[in-house]
C-alpha cells in the first residue's frame, strides 16, 4: 500500500493540521508515514499546502512525485494541484468556496460543501475536519476511530474543547462522500 | 474634485505582501508621502533590512539597496559616505535594529552619519514567525517565550531611543506611534522633521515607529492598534528624545 | 475607476484589500462595512453602504495599510 | 519503545536533550525556528537554560564560554547565520571545546531564499573559518537519523574536544516522521572535564585559550590537532550503501538528496539498470576508502547534490581519476526530482555502454 | 614586619609583558587585590579580551577564557549561565568593548547578566599600534587619525559608561582613573563595590577605567598620567553613573 | 620610471589609489595595520575616505553600500577577521558587486598568532561563506606583483561585478622592496555603472539585492553565477613557471612559500636534480590545464603551502591521479625554508627512482 | 630577599622594573632614583637612595604598574 | 653580489631604520633589494630585528638563510642570532652595552662602542648610525654618500632636523672600524 495526498488551501483554513492529523493516524495504524509542509511567507494570508505519505515501504523521498489525492480547500490551490493528479486519483474539493467547473476529467471527484457544514455545525474553523471526514470515509486503510483518538495529540491543548465539533465534523464529513 | 487621500509618487503600484492590518505598509506610505513633500524621491536611495520589510525594495520607487541583517546602517554609511549629496534613509525592524544591529546603529548614530532612520519596533520578530524581541514587552508570550518575557532570563525591554539619544552624534531621536490618525499624523510630521535635518546636513537622525503585527501577536489588527495605543507607549513613551537644532 | 473619480468621493481598490476592518472603526460616519464576495487573496474586501454620507474627512485612507482608499472632496 | 511523530528541527532538539544538553544559544532564522522554540520551553523543564542571542555571534561565543566552562551545549542556525558562526567556530576549534552546531541549510549565496539547499558543504567540511581547523559533519537523511546523529554528536565531541556539526536541509529540518528515542543521558552522570573553567578550588587555575605567540608552540598545537582529524578518518567514517551489491553505476549523495536518490536507484533498477547509492553520513570525515573500495564494480560514479557541485570535489579526490564522476545537481532551493536523476543516469549508462562498443 | 604592599596572591607570578609605564598592570593588581580581599579567587572565572591584555589569562591565577575580539560578555554569559554560583568578570579593552563588542556588551548589560567588566579605557587600539578607537579624543593623533581625530569623519568619543547606564539590567556603572594614589584608591574600592553588587546577585556591573598607553600616546609614562589626569577625565568625567541597591 | 621603496601593505594601498579607489573601510589586525594607515593619509589627498568601521563585519557591508553606489572600494584584513566577512562576502558575490578584499593571512585556528600563514586558502577559493559563489582570488609573491594584480583586481572586480580577494600573507604585507608605479586611473573617467544605486533621477529605480523567493528565479541567479565563474576559468587563469621547460619534478606554491621554493629549485639544480616550479598567481580560477600540460613531463608533483595541505586538493584534482602528489607544509607562522624543501625534493627523487629500478 | 625582608622597609624585584619612573614621582621624601646598571629587559631599574629615609607610605607599590615593590612597616 | 645582513637590538634603538637606510642605499646603487623586519608584540620593549639583502640577482626570498653579516646593537639579540651567522661572516656589535665575549672566534668582529660616541655626539638616538657607519665602511659596494643622500627619504620629516647629527654618526662609526 503507498498513498501520497497533498492537502491545500489559504493559510488559517487548518490545512497543515489535518494533514499532520492523517499522518499521526496513519503511524498508529502501523504504516511508514511522512509529512512535509510548505514553507515560507507566502503561508501568511497566502496559500498553504503539505504532503502526506503513507506507505508499507521505507518511505524514500517526502516531497510529491505523482499524487493519488488531492484535498484542496480553495480555488488557488486547486489551479495550481490539478494538473499535478496522477490519471486514477481523485481530488476533494471544498464546494463552499470552490465554485468553479474542474479541468479534469480523468479522474474522481468528490465535491464537498465542507464551509456550509461547518458553519451550520457552528464553527467555521472545522471545515478542514470535514473535509479530512471525506476523504477517509472513501479509504479502508485507516480507521476514523484511530483519527478520532488521534486528534488530542495533535490539536493544541488549548483547542481541546473543540474535540467533540471536531469528531462531528469528521463524522459528517464522511456521511457525505459515503452518499 | 479634488484628491484627499492619494497614492503617493514614492511607492511603486506593487501590493504589500505583509499580513492583514500589519502597520509596516502604513509607514511605508507615510515615508513615501515625506518623499513625495521633500521632492527628494530621485535623489534618494533607501535600504531595505532583512525582516518583514525585506521587500520595501520593491515598494519604494527609488533607488534601493537591500542590507544583510542588522546592517542597514553600515550599508547605508558605504552609500552616504560615496554619495553625500544623496539623501540616504534605513528601514529597520527592532530584530534588526535592536538585536543583530546594535553596534551598527550605535556607531552609525556616534558618526554622526547623515543619515534617516525609520526603526519600526514591533516588539517581535515578525519575518521568522514571532520570536522574542529585545524590544518584547515583559510577561509578553512568543514562540521562544511561551511563558511571557522574564526579565531574569531575557532582561528588559530596551529603549533604543533613549539610550541613542546620549550620543553626541545623534540629532534627532524620536518616538512616535500610528495606532491612531492623530499620531499617524504625528509621526508623519516627525519623519519629515528627520529627513529635514539631514537634508540641513546636522547629523544622524531616527525615528522610532511603535507598530503592530498582528498575526504574531494573535491579534485582531483593530485590537492590535489598541495594545500599542495602551501596552506599548506605557513601556515606550512617545516623544522627542534628542533635537539638536 | 477613470470616471468613477468624477461621481465618487470614494474609490476602493479592492483587490488590494486586506479586510483588516481599521478603516471601519475610525469612520465616523460608521457607513465602511465589509463586503461578502472574497477578493483573489481570499478576503471580503470593505465597501460603503451609503456614499452620500462620506463626508470625505480621509481618516479610513489615512489608517489603511494597504493603499486601498482614495478620497475626493467635492468643491464647492 | 513508543513512536511520536516530528518535525526535524523538534526532533534533533529533544535528542540534544535527552544527550544531557542543557544549554542553547542561538538567534532565529528560517528553516530552523522549530529549534530554537522547541528549547524555549523543553530547557527549563530539566533545569536547563535557552537564551536568545542577540545575534549569532555573541551566540557562537556564548557555546564556547558554556562549553570551556564544561558544558554541553548546542547552537543551531541556518546558512547566512552560520557564516556569522566562522570565526567562533574557528576559535572553538582551536580552543578544543566540544560542542555541537546545527546548521539547516537554505539557498544562498547572500539572504538568498528560505527553501532547502546543500550549497554550504565546502563551508562545513573543508573550514569556512580560517586556520586548519575542521569538525565532524554529520549528514542525517532521516528525522529518526537526525535524532540518533545528535546523540551520538555530543559524545563525538566530548571524546575529541571538537565541535561538530549536523548539517541537514530544510526538508529534513521541515518534515514529520515518525521516531523513537531509546537513550537518555543524565548530565551529572557524565565524566567531569578536568580542562574546565568552573573555579580553580583545590587545583591550578584552568584555561580555555587559542593564542599562541610562540610560532613553535603554535605549530605543535596545529599537529597536535591534525592528529585528531586524522583519528578522526581512521575511526569514525559512517556510511550507508544501498543496493551496492551489484551495482555497476553507483549513485553519491547526501542527506535528503540521498533520500530522493534511493527512488531514482529504485526505479533504473526496474528498467534492469544495475544502480546504487553510496551515503555518506560522515561527510568529514568522508568515506574516501569506502568510495576506493567500490572502484572494482563501478564503471561510473554521479554525485547528486542541491548545489553547483561541491561534495564532487570529494568523490573525485576519492576516486582519484580512475572513473569518471558526473554531476547533477539543482540550487535556488530547487529539489532534484527522482524522475530527473533516472533519466541523467540513463545517459550515463548508455555513453558508458556506447564506449565500450567503440572500444 | 607588618607588610603594607605586597603581591596579591590572585596574581600568577608572571612578570607583565606591558610597555613600560603601562597602566594595564596597575588595573590587574587592583582587580586581584579585590578577588583577595572578598575571598573569590576560587570560585572566579574571568575572560581577557583580544587587547594588549589577551595575556591576562597568564596573569590572573584564577580560571581564565580568552575571548574573541569583542566577545568578552557573550562568553562570559556563556559561563555565568553554565555556573550561577560563580563569579565571572571580563577584562577588556575600549577597542574591545566600545567598537567590535557594542552589541555585546549592550545586550549583556541589557539582559542584567551577573558579571562584572572591567573596561579598560585607554583611548586607542593599543596591540596593534596604535589606531583610533571610538573612545579616541577629538584631535588626538593616531595612527589611522594622523591629521587628529575628526567629529566629521568620524564622530565623537563615546561615552559607554553613560549609554549603557540607560539600560535597565544595569545596577552599578562607574568611571575611575589610576593616574594618581588618591584615584587609585577610589578605582580599587569602586571595582570591589561592583563585585560584591554581583555576589549580591543584583544585575550587570561595569567599572570603566580610564587607563594609560604611553608607547602609542607617543609620552613618557609621568606625562601619560598628567594627559589621562588632564584630558581625559575633562571629556570622561569620573563618578558613579548608575547604582541600583 | 621611479623606484621606491615600499611595504607591501602600503604598496597594495597605494596600488588601489592608482587604480582609482576612492573609499576604504576597514578594521585593524596585524599583519596588515600600515594598509588602512596609509589609506587613513593618502586618501583625504585624492579627496577619498578612509573611514575606519566599528568591526570588520560593518566594514564588508560598508564596501557592499559603497559598491552598491557605483563606487570602487577597498577592504582588507587578516583572517580571524576575514572569518567575520564571511556573511558580507556571499552577500556581495550574491548581489553582483564589484570590490577588493585584501587577506593578509596569520596563523591560526583562532586568535592562533599574528606570523605569516596560507592557511585561509580553502576559505577564499572553496567559498567560506554559504551559498554557491566564488571570487577571484589572486596570490602576489613580491610587493611589486602586489602593486600589479592590486590595480587588476579593480578591472576584474568591474568586469564580473564579483569580489576580488587579494591573498598575501604577514611576508608579503611586511616586507620591504623595491617599486614602480606605471599606470594611474582617474575614477571619474570610468565607465559609468547604469545599475548602481546614485538616484533614480530619469531613470527606473535600481535595486541591489541578493534575496529571490522564488526558487526557479534563484536557481537562474545561481546558473547566471555559475557562468561568471566558468568564463573566469576559461579568461583568467594565470601562472608563472620558474625553470620548467626541461623539469622531472614540479614543486607547486604560491605566494610567499613560491619565493622560497625557487631557492630550492636553484639548490636543487645544482645537485643536478631537475626541479621546476609552478606558481599559481590566480588561486581561483585555478591552473588546472596548466598543471595537466606538465603531467608528460612531471613525474611527480610536490605541494609546499604554509598549511596543512589545502591547496594540494586542487593539485590532486588537476593532476587527476596519474601522478603522485607529495605535500611539505609548516604552520603556525613557521615558514618553510629552502633547505627543507629541498630535502623533501631529494627524498622523493630517491624514491622515484627506487621504485623505477624494482620495475 | 629572605632576610633583608627583617631589615628593609621596602624591596625592590628590580628584574621586573620597567624605568617608568612613576614611583619616583609621587615618593614623599624623594629618595627613589633610577640605577645605571641595566636589568634583562635593558632598563635601569629603580633603586633608593636613603634607606633610612623611608616612611613606609606605600605610594611607590601603588602606583607601580609591575609589582616591582614590596614595603613593609616596622612595627612599634 | 649577494649580501645578507640581520641588524637585530632593542626595540627603540632604531635597528629598523637602518636596515630601511641601508636597503634604500643598496636600490639607489641598481642593486636587488629587500627588507624584511620581525614584528609582533615582542617589538615593545623586547628586541626587534629585521633582514636586509642585497643583490645583483632577483632576491628569492626574504627571509635569512645564512647570513654575512650581523649588526647587534644589544646582548639579548647577540646570544639569539650569533649562532646563525655563516663561517667567513662578520658581527659588528655594540661594545657599549655589551661586554660579553663573543662565542664564535670563525668570523671577523668588528666592536663597536656606538652609544658612548653617540653620547658624545650629544645624542643616544644615533648609536644606530654609528653601527651603520662601520659596517659600510667594511663594504665597497654601497658608497656612504648614498646613504647620506637617502638618509632624508628614510627619516621621517619630523627627525630632519637631525639629519647633520646622523651624517656625522655615520662618519665617526666608518673612521672607527677602518682603523
Ligand atoms: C544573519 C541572519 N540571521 C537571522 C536571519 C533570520 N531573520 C530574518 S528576519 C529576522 C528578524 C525580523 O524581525 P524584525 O527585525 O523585528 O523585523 P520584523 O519582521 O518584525 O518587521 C531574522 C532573525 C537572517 N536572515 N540573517
Ligand atoms: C576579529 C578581530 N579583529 C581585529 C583584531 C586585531 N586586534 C587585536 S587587539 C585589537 C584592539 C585592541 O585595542 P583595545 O581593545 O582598546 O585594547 P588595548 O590594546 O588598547 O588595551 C584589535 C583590533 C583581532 N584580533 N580580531
Ligand atoms: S508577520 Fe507581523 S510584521 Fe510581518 S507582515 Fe505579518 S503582521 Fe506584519
Ligand atoms: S472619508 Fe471619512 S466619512 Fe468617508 S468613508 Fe472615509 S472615513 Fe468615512
Ligand atoms: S483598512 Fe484598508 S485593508 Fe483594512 S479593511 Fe479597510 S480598506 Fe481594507
Ligand atoms: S601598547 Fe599601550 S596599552 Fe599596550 S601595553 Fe603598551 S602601553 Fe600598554
Ligand atoms: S614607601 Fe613611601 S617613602 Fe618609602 S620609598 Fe616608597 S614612596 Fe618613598
Ligand atoms: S613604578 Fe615600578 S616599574 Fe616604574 S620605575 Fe618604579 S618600580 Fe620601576
Ligand atoms: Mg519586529
Ligand atoms: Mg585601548
Amino acid at each position: 500500500m503507498k498513498e501520497e495526498i497533498i492537502l491545500a488551501g489559504f493559510g488559517g483554513q487548518g490545512i497543515m493540521l489535518i494533514g499532520k492529523l492523517l499522518a499521526y493516524a496513519g503511524m498508529k495504524e502501523g504504516f511508514e508515514v511522512s509529512w512535509m509542509p510548505s514553507y515560507g511567507p507566502e503561508m501568511r494570508g497566502g496559500t498553504a499546502n503539505c504532503i502526506v505519505k503513507i506507505s508499507t515501504k521505507r518511505i524514500a523521498s517526502p516531497l510529491s512525485s505523482n499524487p493519488d489525492s488531492l484535498i484542496v480547500m480553495n480555488l488557488p490551490s486547486l489551479e495550481k494541484f490539478e494538473s499535478y493528479m496522477n490519471n486514477n486519483g481523485s481530488i476533494y474539493f471544498n464546494s463552499s468556496l470552490i465554485k468553479k467547473e474542474l479541468v479534469r476529467k480523468d479522474i474522481n471527484i468528490v465535491e464537498v460543501p465542507a464551509n456550509d457544514i461547518a458553519k451550520d455545525l457552528g464553527n467555521s474553523k472545522v471545515a478542514n475536519m470535514v473535509m479530512l471526514g471525506a476523504y477517509l470515509a472513501k479509504k479502508d486503510f485507516i480507521s476514523i476511530d484511530i483519527v478520532k483518538e488521534s486528534l488530542s495529540k495533535v490539536l493544541s491543548a488549548r483547542r481541546h474543547n473543540l474535540l467533540l465539533m471536531n469528531e462531528e465534523a469528521l463524522d459528517i464529513g464522511a456521511s457525505i462522500s459515503k452518499v | 474634485m479634488e484628491l484627499v487621500a492619494g497614492y503617493p509618487e514614492s511607492l511603486t503600484e506593487k501590493e504589500f505582501h505583509y499580513c492583514s492590518g500589519c502597520t509596516h505598509g502604513l509607514i511605508h506610505r507615510l515615508v513615501a508621502e515625506v518623499m513625495d513633500e521633500l521632492e527628494i524621491r530621485e535623489k534618494t536611495i533607501g535600504v531595505a533590512p532583512v525582516g518583514c520589510s525585506v521587500l520595501a525594495y520593491e515598494y519604494f520607487n527609488c533607488d534601493m539597496q537591500e542590507a544583510a541583517h542588522g546592517s542597514a546602517p553600515a550599508v547605508a554609511t558605504g552609500i552616504k559616505r560615496a554619495h553625500p549629496d544623496k539623501v540616504v534613509f534605513t528601514y529597520q525592524g527592532d530584530g534588526d535594529l535592536a538585536s543583530i544591529g546594535t553596534a551598527e546603529i550605535v556607531h552609525a548614530a556616534n558618526r554622526g552619519e547623515l543619515i534617516t532612520t525609520i526603526f519600526v519596533n514591533n516588539a517581535i520578530y515578525g519575518m521568522t514567525g514571532g520570536q522574542m524581541a529585545p524590544t518584547t514587552l515583559l510577561e509578553q508570550k512568543t514562540t521562544t517565550s511561551p511563558e511571557g518575557r522574564s526579565n531574569i532570563l531575557s532582561g528588559y525591554p530596551i529603549k533604543m531611543s533613549e539610550m541613542l539619544s546620549v550620543l553626541d552624534g545623534a540629532v534627532y531621536i524620536a518616538r512616535v506611534s500610528v495606532h491612531n490618525p492623530a499620531n499617524i499624523r504625528k509621526a508623519k510630521n516627525t519623519i519629515k522633521k528627520a529627513f529635514e535635518y539631514q537634508l540641513a546636513g546636522k547629523g544622524f537622525t531616527m525615528v522610532e515607529v511603535l507598530s503592530t503585527c498582528p498575526i504574531n501577536w494573535g491579534m485582531t489588527a483593530v485590537d492590535a492598534l489598541k495594545w500599542v495605543g495602551e501596552e506599548m507607549t506605557s513601556i515606550y513613551p512617545l516623544g522627542i528624545f534628542k533635537e539638536v537644532e | 475607476m477613470g470616471t468613477n473619480k468624477e461621481s465618487k468621493k470614494i474609490t476602493f481598490d479592492k483587490e488590494r484589500c486586506k479586510a483588516c476592518q481599521i478603516c471601519t472603526t475610525v469612520c465616523p460616519k460608521k457607513i465602511l462595512i465589509m463586503s461578502d464576495q472574497i477578493n483573489h487573496k481570499g478576503y471580503r474586501p470593505v465597501t460603503i453602504t451609503d456614499h452620500e454620507k462620506c463626508i470625505s474627512c480621509g481618516l479610513c485612507a489615512m489608517v489603511c495599510p494597504d493603499l486601498v482608499i482614495k478620497v475626493y472632496k467635492v468643491r464647492s | 519503545m513508543e513512536k511520536t511523530l516530528m518535525k526535524g528541527n523538534e526532533a534533533i532538539a529533544e535528542a540534544a536533550v535527552r544527550a544531557g544538553c542543557r544549554y542553547f544559544f542561538g538567534y532565529p532564522i528560517t528553516p530552523q525556528n522549530a529549534l530554537p522554540e522547541y528549547m524555549s520551553h523543553r530547557l527549563p523543564e530539566v533545569g536547563g537554560v535557552f537564551l536568545q542571542a542577540e545575534s549569532e555571534v555573541a551566540a557562537i561565543n556564548m557555546v564556547y564560554g558554556a562549553a570551556g566552562a564544561g558544558a554541553r551545549v548546542l547552537t543551531s542556525s541556518s546558512s547566512p547565520g552560520i557564516s556569522l558562526k566562522m570565526e567562533g567556530i574557528s576559535y572553538i576549534a582551536g580552543a578544543e571545546l566540544p560542542c555541537v552546531i546545527v546548521n539547516i541549510m537554505r539557498a544562498g549565496p547572500g539572504l538568498g531564499g528560505i527553501q532547502p539547499s546543500q550549497s554550504d558543504y565546502f563551508q562545513a567540511t573543508k573550514g569556512g573559518g580560517h586556520g586548519d581547523y575542521h569538525m565532524t559533519v554529520l549528514a542525517p537523511s532521516s528525522v529518526q537519523e537526525a535524532v540518533d546523529l545528535t546523540m551520538e554528536a555530543f559524545e563525538i565531541a566530548d571524546y575529541y574536544r571538537n565541535p561538530v556539526m549536523i548539517l541537514g536541509d530544510g526538508i529534513i529540518g521541515q518534515m514529520m516522521e515518525p521516531v523513537v528515542f531509546d537513550k537518555k543521558i543524565n548530565p551529572d552522570r557524565l565524566k567531569k572535564k578536568e580542562w574546565a573553567t568552573d573555579g580553580a578550588k583545590n587545583r591550578k587555575p584552568n584555561i580555555i585559550n587559542s593564542l599562541l605567540l610562540d610560532t613553535e608552540k603554535l605549530e605543535e598545537h596545529n599537529l597536535k590537532l591534525k592528529a585528531k582529524y586524522d583519528e578522526m578518518k581512521e575511526r569514525d567514517v559512517r556510511v550507508e550503501l544501498y543496493k551496492m551489491e551489484d551495482a555497476e553505476f553507483a549513485i553519491v549523495a547526501y542527506g535528503s538528496t540521498a533520500r530522493i536518490s534511493t527512488n531514482a536507484v529504485d526505479m533504473a533498477r526496474e528498467k534492469g539498470i544495475k544502480v546504487g547509492l553510496i551515503r555518506p553520513i560522515t561527510l568529514f570525515p568522508f568515506p574516501e576508502k569506502v568510495i576506493q573500495s567500490t572502484l572494482v564494480n563501478i564503471k561510473a560514479y554521479l554525485t547528486v547534490e542541491m548545489s553547483l557541485g561541491q561534495m564532487i570535489e570529494d568523490v573525485k579526490l576519492s576516486v582519484g581519476g580512475k572513473r569518471p564522476v558526473h554531476f547533477y545537481g539543482r540550487t535556488g532551493g530547487m529539489i532534484p526530482t527522482a524522475e530527473a536523476i533516472l533519466e541523467k543516469i540513463e545517459k550515463i549508462t548508455e555513453n558508458d555502454h556506447l564506449e565500450r562498443g567503440e572500444k
